[in-house]
Parts: C-alpha cells; structure tokens; sequence
C-alpha cells in the first residue's frame, strides 16, 4: 500500500528516497480541481470538479443548481399570461425565442388562428434576437479565449439590435413582448429603416467579427480538433442547435417541425463536419449570416394587419396538452404545457437546449487537457438558468 | 429513409392502444413499467427514433398515480412519439434507460428529485438542481415548505 | 485633473508661481484614489450579468468611473456586484466570498431579485428574498434587469457615500 | 571613492519602502479571520491538500522558462549601452549568446521537453 507521505511527517522514519520493489513507479498525484460557482469561464454559476492528472482532464463532475428557483413549481399557481415574463428569464439571451416556443403553445391549446402580420413580426423579432444571443456568446468566448477585442466589436453591434428590440417592446433583455394571440403593441414606424440600415451594416460587420477571432490562427490552432463529438454520441445526449449541426447532424426545428411562416422562407442550414470547437463556432457565424437573408426576406414579404388577434380576456384552454419547440440560439426550446380547463397550468415542462448540451461536456472532455476546458464550455454557449430553471 | 406514414404503421401495428391526445398530433403509446426498456430499445432501433426530446412526469394525486412521459423524435422520419408509464404514487420504481439515450440520465435524476420516482439502475443518482436540505418531492402537488409562499389569488 | 473634483472642498489650493500647492486631509485623498478606482468582483448570476457585461463594454463604458478591473477573485476585488437571482444553496458560497474579500469592502445588490427575491417571491421554494439577508448590501439598484445607466448612477452613488467615509470610523457596513 | 552616496542612495531607497508599508499598515483596516485566511477556491470548502506530488513536466517546464528568463535579464543592460559603442561588435556578441540559446531550445525541443503527454 502505498503510504501517503507528506511533508510534514517528520516524526516517520520513512525517507523519501526508500524505495523497493514493492513500492508502485513514481506518479504523480491526482487532484481535485473545483471550477466553482464563481468563476469567469463558467458563463455564470455552474460548478464543475475536474479530477487532474497533471495537464490531463481524467473525469468531470458537474454540479448544477446554483441558481434552481423552481419555476415549474410556480408556473402552477400562476395564469397564462402571468406566465410569459417568467419565459423570458429563464433564457435571457434568446427571450424572444422562450416567449414564442410558449405563446405559440398556447395558441395551439386554444386553436387561436393568429393573423399573418403576427407570424412577420415574430420570425423578426426572432431573428434579431438570434443575433443578438450569437454576439453575446462571441463576445464572451473571445473572453475566455483570451482576446478582448472581440467583445467589444461584438457588443457595439449587439448594442444595436438591442437597442431597436427595446424600441419595438420596451425591455432590452427580457422583452415580455409577445402575447397569447399576437403582440402587446404594434412595430414603432422607424423600426424599418432602422433594421434596413442595420442589414446593410451588419454584413460586413460579420465577416469583421468572423476574422477577428473564428478565423484567428491562434484561436482555430486551440479549437480545431478539440472536444470532438460524433453525431451518435451528440443525438444520444440530446444535444440539438449549433452544438448538433456542428457534427454533422442537419436537424433544424425552423425547417424539420415547421412552424409559423418559416416554410415560406429559403435559407441553408449550416452543417459542420467533424463536430470540434471550431466548427461549433463557424456554425454559428453562418447562422447569423443565415438570419440576415431571413430578415430581409421577411421585410420584403412583410404584410399589412393588425398586430393582435381577438384574444380571450381570460384565457381558460380546453383540458389538453401540447409540445410546442421553437429553434432557440441554443437550440431546440420547446414547452409541454399540459391543461386541465382552469385558468393555470396543471404542469409546464420546458425543454431547454442548455440541459442537454451541458450534460455531454464530462464526454467530451475527458483525457483533453485543462485549457481545452474552458474552450469547449464556451463553444457550448451554455446559459445557466436554461440548465437549473 | 422511413416516412412519417412508414413509421405510424409500424407503430400501430406493435402497439394497439395507441391514442391520440387533444391538441398534440404525436401518438401516445402507454407500456408497462417492466416493458419500457424493451420498448424504447425496440424504438429506437427499429423505427429510428434516436432523438429523446424529453423525460419528465406527471404527478396524479386525483387517482393516486404518478405518469412518466418519454417524447422521441426521428430525425430520419420527422415523426414523434410519447411513450408513457403509468405507476403507483408511492414506491413508484422503474428501470432506467439512461443507457438507451445518454440524455435520460440527467432526466431521470431531475425526475427523480421532483417526483420521489425511483429508477432503478441508475449509474449516478444523486440530486441534481436541489439543495442537499431540502427533502420532499417538490412538484408534487401537494408539496409544502416553509420557503414557499404561494401567491395570494386575485380578490 | 481628476483626483480636483474628488476631493472634499475642505481641501485648499493655493495658487503660487511656478506651480500650485495643494493642501488636504488624508481622508479625502485616501477615498479619492478607493472611490475613483472600484474593483469589481465578477459574480454575474442571472439576466443582470448581461446588463453588467454591456455597462463594461464600450457603449456604456463603466471604465470612465474607474471600475476597469473585474477581478475573478475576491483577493483583489473591492466591490461585490450580486447581479440576479440568490438562491439557497449559493447562500455558503455568497458568504464565503464576502468573507474573504478585503476590507474596505462593499456590495451593490443589483435587480429586484436581490434585492427583495423579485418575480420569485411568491411559489419559489430555493429563494432568498434579498441579498441582505446573507451580506450587508451598501447599494440598492432596482430593475429586472436594471438598465446599464441605472448601474453606473448606483455606482457613483457608492462613490458619493465612500468619499463621505474616513479612516477614523469604521465605514459604514464593516462591522 | 565616494561610498557616502551609495550609503545614502541605499538609506533612502530603505526610508521609501519602510514608509510605503508603515502608513499602509497604519491605515488599512485589518480584520483577519478563519474563514477568510481559508483558501479561496470560488466560494467552497476547500477540498484535498496541496502538498502533492505534481508531475515532473511542470518541473522541466519551469526550468526552460528560467533559462530564458535570465537570457531576457542579460539583454536589458547589453542595451541600454548599446548605442554608445559604435561598431559591429556587441551586435555579434548579442547574435553568439542568443545563437547559443537558441541551440539550447533546439536540444530540449529534440529531446521531447516540451511535449506533455
């Protein structure tokens, strides 16, 4: 048995040189190392405990729940509309995305037909949104990685969007913008020319942002063949969105389950090869550039209606339940909403893309070395309420 | 490539009871708690539906019964199916499948934490989203603690 | 010259040939350099990290007033910013942290959720309905999330109150 | 020769530091206790003991950054007088050290220092 000595047992007799044959070749100890609650590289308040050889990640323990306020308890004892500003917290980066995936829910729970001027804004107001989640998950990454520039660059473009979504429903990050049957108000008259000038700005803005840190030597020589995952293994832990379509998974919810006018729109879904870090990023430049052709398709097509149908003061669904997915930044975003005739829920279950991402990084990771670490929870865009709720 | 029609026949071939609920156009498939495992493997090798979109229950004290419900997704055929079990409020026990879809295993463990559902097999079954204080079930429903304060209906 | 206006107008400057001469109490210079360079404990919980990551980029710039650090570890920070929602089992960690950042110290508790637990008072069995239940909190910053420019007037508000401290009495908060 | 002024030049550099710390720990509040002595490790109990043994490659590391550490330290005064000396010579004496280092790096290179696993 090998006796742990250390530094300070004077009083044994053992020296550290008494070796025999007996004793197990010299090796390094392994030890613990806690990315805790608090710590930059974990986008918020995940704890991972990483058992280290040396460099070498041998196994990965995440903890979770750090910031678990219990929503679907409360989503009980709450309205339909009470609920909707708790969708956008619980993704604040893709707010609009959770509001959809649960309006749309409803809607199809009451059999609401919404007019098609609703349907525009909504595939805008995602779109925009799509951008703004993908800045924000630059921006940090080129943090983690070290570069600073990119966060700047990406916020200044970020701050832009913002800006305009604040102008059309009044809250920056958490938007409570949509409602059951259609919108709170209508899009302000100068929300057009600005997305127009945004558009022609923004392309090359991307292509900017795109050389600035995805196509950075240093940046592709620590991501490229970094945390490969294979397209089984992917599907197998649920994995959907940027982090699927990277190993080389072409599955898209705005196409495969289609909803709201997305069929009416032509867009490519980007698809990567090999599945690493680098490719989980190129995927996402390609999808911001994918949401620019939809913008200006969907403000070419944009029809004239009002922005709310005629909604049910109370709403009360008939006793049913629903799955209702929309594609998130992070991927699939979905709300199992099942209803027993009352005026609230009898059970809410969200589907968050965050979950299922996260619980494949112990795979992913193990035998890299502690630096790929942080590369690969980044390239995860991972967002710590989508995982506790 | 197996369609969508492909996939409904095979299914209602297998399993008789197949309803469909109001509202969500997926087939619900009810199986017993000892047939899951065989089921979901029968699934997802024969019929391609490799996705599990979610795991999650249903807590029914009204006939003293908790529901688990798995929804599958095909990437293959785009078709989707809920396969449910229906087991007693207490002592409720079932195989896991976090080896069939490695997804389940966070699924079950949150389920397990938030509906006393115990899964049988499971590789790590400690809590995952609560804190180690914090006993009971709390998305039964008639879960009460000292820290929840329910919102006082409109007058 | 920045430190001029940071200092306490008890400070004397006499104009003399050649150059000026300053005259002041220790006091003032000594919350002039605290309250002009703020370090800043990253501890971004929920949707307010967002708005306190777009205060430190360029368009809102919270460099101007001197927060430019956000040191990841409580060994250098000077202000813990609790930006979202406090839930029970981070209760250990937030204390923990607090204890072992240095005085002079202080804590803005940002957003409603910590301050008063925000949306999730109500039917939230994790929830810690304030931060000041767990630190003592010198700033209140109300909004979900409060925008940017709210950030950066509660935090000139904590410079406002830290130019008032002296090194006699212990600052407020520092039990 | 004159020691007074280095004496000097010494007492002062010593009355600088010593009342740099002195005012500094005059002034700072200093309120040590357990918790905060702890090591931080993000806000949790620390767990496990640093007193390991690491691996012998963080050792081998550690000695190649030495060795150009001291290389850098010796670049410092070769240039701050190299203006003043006219000709070609320091240039080749500073190409001869650095050649020889960097026939040094080469070596390790060869030899597998820097490969980790």
């Amino acid at each position: 048995m090998k006796e742990n000595v250390t530094f300070g047992d004077r009083d044994k007799n053992v020296t550290f040189g008494d070796r025999d044959e007996t004793s197990p070749p010299a090796t390094s100890d392994e030890f613990l190392l806690n990315i805790g609650p608090q710590h930059p590289a974990t986008h918020g308040v995940l704890r991972v405990v990483v058992t280290m050889d040396g460099e070498v990640v041998k196994d990965i323990v995440p903890h979770v729940g750090y910031v678990h306020r219990g929503l679907e308890k409360l989503f009980e004892n709450r309205t339909y509309e009470q609920i909707i500003p708790f969708t956008d917290r619980t993704d604040y980066l893709s707010a609009i995305a959770n509001n959809f995936a649960y309006v749309m829910g409803v809607e199809r729970l009451l059999g609401l037909e919404v007019p098609e001027k609703v349907q525009y804004m909504r595939v805008l107001m995602a779109e925009l949104n799509r951008i703004a989640s993908h800045l924000l998950w630059l921006a940090a990454y080129g943090l983690d990685m070290g570069a600073f520039t990119p966060f700047l660059y990406a916020f200044r473009d970020r701050e832009e969007i913002v800006s305009m979504i604040e102008e059309a429903s009044g809250g920056r990050l958490t938007t409570n913008y949509f409602r059951v049957g259609g919108f709170v108000h209508d899009l302000p008259r100068e929300f057009f020319p600005r997305l127009r000038k945004f558009i022609s700005r923004f392309g090359k803005a991307v292509n900017e942002l795109d050389t600035l840190l995805v196509e950075n030597a240093i940046f592709v020589a620590r991501t490229r063949g970094v945390g490969v995952i294979g397209r089984g293994r992917a599907v197998s832990y649920g994995m959907t969105g940027p982090c699927l379509r990277a190993s080389n998974a072409s599955f898209d919810v705005r196409r495969d389950l289609p909803y709201s006018v997305y069929p009416l729109f032509d867009f490519e879904i980007p698809v990567g090869r090999n599945g690493d870090t680098w490719d989980r990023s190129w995927v996402r430049i390609e999808e911001m550039r994918q949401s620019l052709v939809i913008l200006r398709q969907a403000m070419e097509g944009f029809p004239e209606g009002d922005h709310k149908a005629r909604a049910p003061r109370n709403i009360e669904p008939p006793a049913g339940e629903v799955y209702s997915a929309v594609e998130g930044p992070r991927g699939e975003t979905g709300f199992y909403i099942v209803s027993d005739g009352t005026r609230k829920p009898y059970r809410v279950k969200m589907r968050k893309p965050s979950f299922s991402n996260f619980s494949a990084l112990p795979e992913i990771l193990r035998g890299l070395k502690i630096a790929d670490l942080v590369a690969v929870m980044g390239s995860l865009d991972l967002v710590v309420p989508e995982i506790d709720r | 490539m197996r369609s969508a029609e492909e996939t409904r026949e095979a299914l209602g071939k297998r399993f008789p009871a197949i309803e469909v609920r109001p509202v969500d156009p997926a087939p619900n498939v009810t199986v017993h708690a000892d047939a899951l495992r065989e089921n979901l493997a029968w699934l997802r090798d024969e019929l391609a539906f490799d996705f599990l979109v979610f795991m999650t229950a249903l807590d029914r004290p009204a006939d003293d019964a908790v529901e688990l419900v798995y929804r599958l997704f095909s990437h293959e055929s785009r078709a989707s199916v809920v396969v449910r079990v229906r087991l007693p409020r207490d002592g409720a026990r079932v195989p896991t499948v976090s080896d069939i879809f490695r997804t389940a295993e966070w699924h079950e463990r949150e389920t397990a934490e938030m509906f006393g559902v115990e899964f049988a097999g499971h590789p790590d079954p400690r809590k995952l989203l609560l804190p180690d204080d914090l006993d009971g079930h709390p998305l039964r429903k008639d879960f009460s603690h000292p820290n929840l304060v329910r919102l006082p209906e409109a007058p | 010259m920045g430190l001029m206006n940071g200092l306490d107008p008890r400070s004397l400057v006499l104009r003399m040939p050649g150059g000026n001469v300053l005259i002041s109490s220790l006091d003032a210079a000594i919350n002039a350099s605290r309250s002009n360079s703020l370090w800043t404990l990253t501890f971004g919980l929920a949707c307010c990290a967002i708005e306190m990551m777009a205060a430190g980029a360029s368009t809102y710039d919270w460099a101007r007033f001197g927060f430019e650090v956000p040191s990841a570890s409580p060994r250098r920070a000077d202000m813990m910013i609790v930006a979202g929602t406090v839930v029970r089992k981070m209760v250990p960690v937030i204390r923990t942290l607090y204890e072992q950042m240095p005085e002079p110290k202080y804590v803005v508790a940002m957003g409603g959720c910590a301050i008063s637990g925000g949306p999730y008072v109500y039917d939230s069995y994790t929830i810690v309905r304030g931060v000041d239940e767990i630190v003592p909190v010198d700033i209140y910053i109300p909004g979900c999330p409060p925008r940017p420019e709210a950030l950066l007037h509660g935090l000139m508000a904590l410079q406002e109150r830290i130019r008032g401290q002296s090194v006699r009495i212990a600052p407020a908060g520092q039990a | 020769m004159e020691y007074g002024t280095i004496l000097v030049f010494l007492a002062v550099a010593m009355l600088l530091g010593m009342t740099a710390l002195g005012v500094n720990h005059l002034l700072m509040p200093f309120r040590p206790n357990p918790v905060k002595n702890a090591t931080y490790e993000c806000g949790n109990v620390p767990v496990g003991d640093a007193q390991i043994r690491y691996n012998v490659r963080f050792y081998i590391f550690a000695l190649l950054y030495v060795v150009f550490a001291v290389e850098a330290a010796f670049l410092f005064p070769w240039a701050v007088v190299y203006r003043r000396i006219a000709g070609m010579l320091p240039l080749g004496e500073a190409v001869v050290f650095l050649g020889i280092l960097v026939l040094a790096l080469a070596y390790a290179w060869r030899k597998g220092a820097l490969k980790w696993d």
